[in-house]
């Protein structure tokens, strides 16, 4: 790997570019997915089937007044969206794509990927702190304690992984998973034991459902929450405020949809033994964002004291189980 | 979940809740003191859209009064002109035709209809469910086709007349409605209960939250589904028979559990009972006029009259003073959200905010009649 | 006993004098009854000894019913009273005069041409008594409002109770308070509902609920000054 | 314990459930309409303003100008004149306005009128930002029609 600098400024310029176009069109995704879930047919307007709806919404962001309220801590609630893109947009550089597309190798990258996602947390904290609204104040409060409930299992998920690949780079974790889905990490049966293989989509729905609660998404918005919150720590926000919130947001979603990629679904490897590339890791990441979507279209919303029940009471219970019994099918196999 | 709320007084702060929120579903306002997300004391504020209808009740005769009825609980017009009709017919004493008792029936449930789809579409967006408003609007837009069809309008009808209705049914719409009863009982199963009813997230939200008992569902005079998820056993339409009810075999849900799950079946099995009653009207339904003869300037004896009706909400009061001339003396309404809201800060204490809003939906508000 | 007749019972406790009347016209009754009962007996008795005792016997109770008889009459007050409520009620049922100054009583009224059953007329200072009544026996408050009579001068105070009972019984307790000072002690330590139902009388026709910690609009504005239901109200 | 394990496999089964539920309405057809490129029609009965009828025979509007609809109007907002032309017994109307802000579409007007004169027009399109544009002069509108 060489060390050359551009190789990582060239890459984040190309993430930023996918960052814009990515909000964009996954926001058009979400409006069509959503429209069809209910029998109706979403943004048909502009352009062929809304299409450039996209764009032009995002006109109209850019076109606002940035306006900052009078009573808000005018240095952190211009720095809240910022920090919610930053992080996300870091984390990108350390995700392998394919083979040998990736910005910078990190040998510890899964830990730094979990250390921007606990900044990802301060921009919510921080918009909603500055931004002197009740409602934004308690979107912040409920933030901190879902963060905080969800690294946990997570994390744990995250060592189990760890220990059948015994390293913390994302791209040999994913390379020690190449060749056809029985040697995937959510289900290991050629790579490890069947014993392994059966604990494994457990650990994967652990996973998933703490990237989802970690993104903020439905029906894990206690953040957001607009039938309670109003629009929690966004209220106050409008113009590009609001639309880096939302363009952080979408990012975050793709950093979890890639993490769980790297660390399930084989990375760029194809199933059934096809030969991998990047377009497979492509259909991966966006088969996820869609279920994300999915889910969010069908379930109502949790509550906060429920959302943390579930995960001191059945999610951290489960990931420690499939840690320990991991940790002796190692042993015994 | 309860909490023991402790905290000093100078640790709480005072949260508006509206007018303008999304889950007050008009203009009302809440006045909540927080301790955090706790909920210290919950104090309504109405008014917002206090239109003053019995002043203008006093102001005209009594068939002018009539399109006033539909605009307070838009959500079930139909009941409203309904209940004013009821009281107008006893003080003037006017009989209504057979037929145009049973197309008031039918048109009053299919009204019900709408108005506890359009409950459970609103109730799940206040639980952050989205879909389901799409799914409820479908159906709830085909009840509004066929009556758009009758009473020319699909919201506020004004479609009563005292001694009647306006105009008759024809087949089209018999046959209409007779389809559509057999297309939601077909969705209810699937797209009401298979999706939302089970779902865990929504039992978690709702099992055990709002405990509103039997006795403070009568010492704050509560009515309707809000009384029977407490276990009363009160409809108007069984405890004081008016129209022809008493010809019909329906069944009046009733749950002891109190909380806002219990609140949530008694109206999803009220959908299933008003299908019935619809059922049988149609089946049932005579021949005759739909209007009986009536002066055009009723001058009714004076007194006092009371009508009661059962809305989607709960028991609808009329009490019409009356002195002998052309116009009311006196209208009073007694809107049953009033008495049903009342609760709310005595229930609401001690709740988490996304609990009391989820117990706020299940009361089902509508604000114009809460503030006339 | 019918929820209707258990309810007036129960009321009656608002007027002394219209439940002794009650009861000395039941004590007549009774004793009506007993000398029917022993003339039956008398029948019965063939033996014309006994026969003459008995006569004897029914003769003397025959006079304790008449003394209990004038006993009645000799209550002029009572009398009158009794006598205000019979007619009161026919009348109701007949044709419903104007309204206007009532006496004090329970009358029975028609459901079915109504809409009510019982219709209770007291002072202002009996509504909590008639509350605490009405929670006693399980009603509920369907409404407080109030009726503007402008010509009489006077403001009438409606309370509404209904219970949720399978047979109906709807009681309405009114009563009057003058327009220029309109007082009346508020119900809602016995009934809270009645809270919302207050301001609102309040709201619309001005009249002050004595104790109410709270009497504050509630549906009109908060600094509303005027109360558009009075019949001398003009915008 | 028992209690911990259902809820976790059955609340599983149900959000499952419904998933599978929202997947099928996916695929399912559209159910609504797009509005300005597919107009609705309104059914025969729909209240729209109300408009005047034309008399077949002297191809004049029915309305006598009696003024009956005038005073029945619960919120006052029809106003007409009419006077009588030389050599004629009836009025003839002169002016007809309708003040459609306020109107409530509640008929009576329509029953009041003896003389089968208003009827409920079939109009729904009816969108403006400026309040005047909803007095309509339908002695106006039953001449442009002609």
């Amino acid at each position: 790997m060489d060390t050359n600098i551009w190789r990582p400024i060239l890459y984040l310029i190309g993430f930023m570019a996918f960052a814009g176009i990515n909000a964009a069109y996954l926001g058009w995704c979400e409006r069509k997915g959503a429209g069809r879930i209910q029998r109706r047919t979403g943004p048909m307007e502009v352009g062929f089937q809304g299409l450039l709806q996209p764009l032009a919404d995002g006109l109209k962001l850019m076109s606002k007044q940035l306006l900052v309220p009078d009573g808000v801590d005018s240095i952190l609630f211009r720095v809240a969206p910022i920090l919610a893109m930053i992080p996300a947009l870091t984390s990108m550089a350390v995700i392998p794509f394919a083979g040998n597309v990736q910005a910078r190798a990190v040998e510890l990258s899964v830990l730094l990927i979990f250390a921007l996602a606990s900044i990802g947390m301060m921009a919510v904290l921080l918009g909603g702190w500055a931004s002197g609204n009740k409602y934004s104040l308690i979107s912040a409060a409920r933030s901190v304690s879902q963060n905080l409930a969800y690294e946990i299992p997570m994390l744990v998920t995250v060592i189990t992984i760890v220990m059948l690949t015994g390293s913390m780079n994302l791209e040999e974790i994913a390379a020690a998973q190449q060749g056809g889905f029985w040697n995937w990490n959510i289900f290991p049966v050629a790579s490890h034991s069947l014993a392994q293989a059966i604990i494994m989509p457990v650990s994967f729905i652990i996973f998933f459902i703490c990237s989802v609660a970690e993104t903020n998404r439905a029906p894990f918005d206690m953040a957001e929450a607009e039938s309670e919150l109003i629009a929690g720590h966004m209220t106050e926000y409008g113009s590009m405020g609001f639309g880096l919130f939302m363009m952080g947001e979408y990012l975050n979603m793709v950093v979890g949809a890639c993490l769980i990629t790297i660390l399930f679904l084989g990375g760029w490897d194809g199933p059934l033994g096809l030969s991998g590339g990047i377009w497979w890791f492509l259909v991966k990441i966006y088969l996820l964002l869609f279920t994300v979507i999915w889910v969010r279209w069908t379930y109502p919303r949790t509550q906060i004291y429920k959302l943390l029940n579930l995960s001191w009471k059945i999610l951290i219970p489960f990931s420690l189980v499939n840690l320990l019994l991991t940790a002796a099918f190692i042993k015994v196999f | 979940m309860s909490v023991p709320v402790q905290c000093r007084h100078d640790e709480t702060f005072v949260l508006n809740l509206g007018p303008q929120h999304p889950a007050t579903h008009g203009v009302l306002r809440v006045k909540l003191t927080m301790d955090g997300e706790y909920i210290v004391k919950a104090e309504p504020v109405l008014g917002y859209i206090h239109r003053m209808h019995e002043k203008m009740a006093e102001d005209g005769n009594f068939a002018q009064f009539m399109p006033n009825t539909a605009r307070m609980d838009y959500l079930h017009a139909l009941a409203y002109n309904h209940g004013y009709c009821l009281a107008v017919e006893r003080a003037a004493g006017i009989e209504v035709p057979e037929r145009a008792e049973y197309i008031r029936v039918i048109t009053v449930e299919m009204n019900r209809l709408t108005s506890h789809l359009l409950w459970w579409a609103a109730f799940l967006l206040d639980l952050g469910g989205f879909s389901p408003l799409l799914y409820a609007f479908d159906d709830r837009e085909q009840i509004l086709d066929l009556l758009e069809r009758i009473t020319g309008s699909r919201l506020t009808y004004c479609y009563f007349r005292f001694g009647g209705v306006y105009n008759d049914i024809d087949d089209e719409f018999i046959a209409g409605t007779y389809a559509f009863i057999k297309r939601l009982r077909s969705r209810l199963p699937r797209l009401y209960h298979d999706l939302v009813t089970g779902n865990i997230i929504l039992i978690k939200r709702l099992k055990g939250i709002g405990m509103l008992s039997k006795e403070q569902a009568r010492r704050y005079g509560c009515t309707g589904p809000v009384a029977r998820g407490s276990g009363i056993n009160y409809d108007v339409r069984k405890n004081e028979p008016y129209s022809v009810y008493p010809e019909f075999d329906f069944d009046v849900p009733v749950y002891n559990e109190c909380d806002s799950m219990a609140r949530y079946m008694v109206r999803m099995d009220e959908i299933e009972q008003s299908m019935r009653i619809i059922e049988q009207a149609l089946d049932k339904l005579p021949d005759g006029p739909v209007r009986a003869k009536v002066p055009k300037i009723l001058k009714p004896a004076a007194g006092d009259y009371w009508a009661s009706v059962e809305t989607a909400r709960g028991n609808l009061g009329h009490r019409l003073v009356c002195d002998g001339k052309k116009n009311p003396y006196k209208l009073k309404l007694r809107s049953p959200t009033f008495s049903n809201l009342s609760c709310f800060g005595e229930v609401a204490e001690g709740m988490l905010l996304a609990d009391a809003l989820a117990f706020m939906g299940s009361l089902d508000l509508v604000i114009p009649e809460i503030d006339r | 006993m019918s929820i209707v007749e258990e309810t007036r019972r129960a009321l009656l406790v608002l007027f002394p004098e219209l439940a002794a009347v009650e009861e000395e016209a039941r004590a007549a009754a009774q004793a009506e009854a007993e000398i029917q009962a022993a003339e039956e007996a008398a029948a019965a008795e063939k033996d014309e000894n006994e026969m003459d005792a008995l006569l004897a016997e029914r003769d003397a109770v025959r006079l304790d019913a008449e003394s209990a008889k004038q006993s009645v009459a000799a209550d002029e007050d009572n009398l009158e009273a009794a006598e205000q409520e019979d007619p009161a009620a026919e009348k109701k049922e007949k044709e419903p005069e104007e309204e206007g100054p009532r006496e004090n009583g329970i009358v029975l009224t028609d459901h079915a041409s109504r809409g009510t059953d019982i219709d209770v007329f007291c002072d202002p200072d009996q509504v909590v008594a008639a509350a605490g009544i009405m929670d006693e026996a399980g009603f509920f408050l369907e409404a407080i409002t109030g009726v503007d009579w402008i010509k009489e001068d006077k403001l009438e105070v409606i309370y509404d109770y209904n219970q949720y009972g399978q047979e109906q019984c709807r009681v309405v307790v009114r009563t009057f308070v003058s327009r220029t000072e309109p007082e009346i002690p508020t119900i809602m330590d016995v009934m809270p509902s009645a809270d919302w139902h207050e301001r609102e009388t309040h709201d619309f026709y001005g009249i002050r609920f004595t104790g109410h910690p709270n009497l504050i609009p509630i549906l009109l504005p908060e600094d509303a000054d005027f109360h558009p239901l009075l019949k001398d109200f003009t915008p | 314990m028992s209690e911990y394990i259902s809820d976790v496999i059955g609340g599983s089964k149900s959000l499952l459930v419904g998933l599978s539920i929202t997947a099928r309405e996916f695929f399912k057809p559209v159910v609504t309409e797009q509005y300005p490129w597919v107009v609705p029609e309104m059914t025969e009965r729909f209240r729209g303003h109300i408009e005047l009828i034309r008399d077949e025979k002297t191809g004049k509007p029915k309305c006598i100008v009696c003024g009956m609809c005038m005073r029945s109007c619960p919120s006052g907002c029809i106003s007409l004149a009419g006077k009588k032309p030389e050599g004629e017994k009836k009025k003839a109307l002169t002016k007809y306005h309708l003040d459609f802000t306020t109107c409530s579409l509640c008929g009576t007007c329509i029953e009041s009128c003896n003389f089968g004169a208003i009827q409920f027009s079939n109009e729904y399109n009816l969108a403006s930002t400026r309040k005047e544009d909803y007095i309509f002069d339908l002695l106006k509108r039953l001449e442009e029609q002609g």
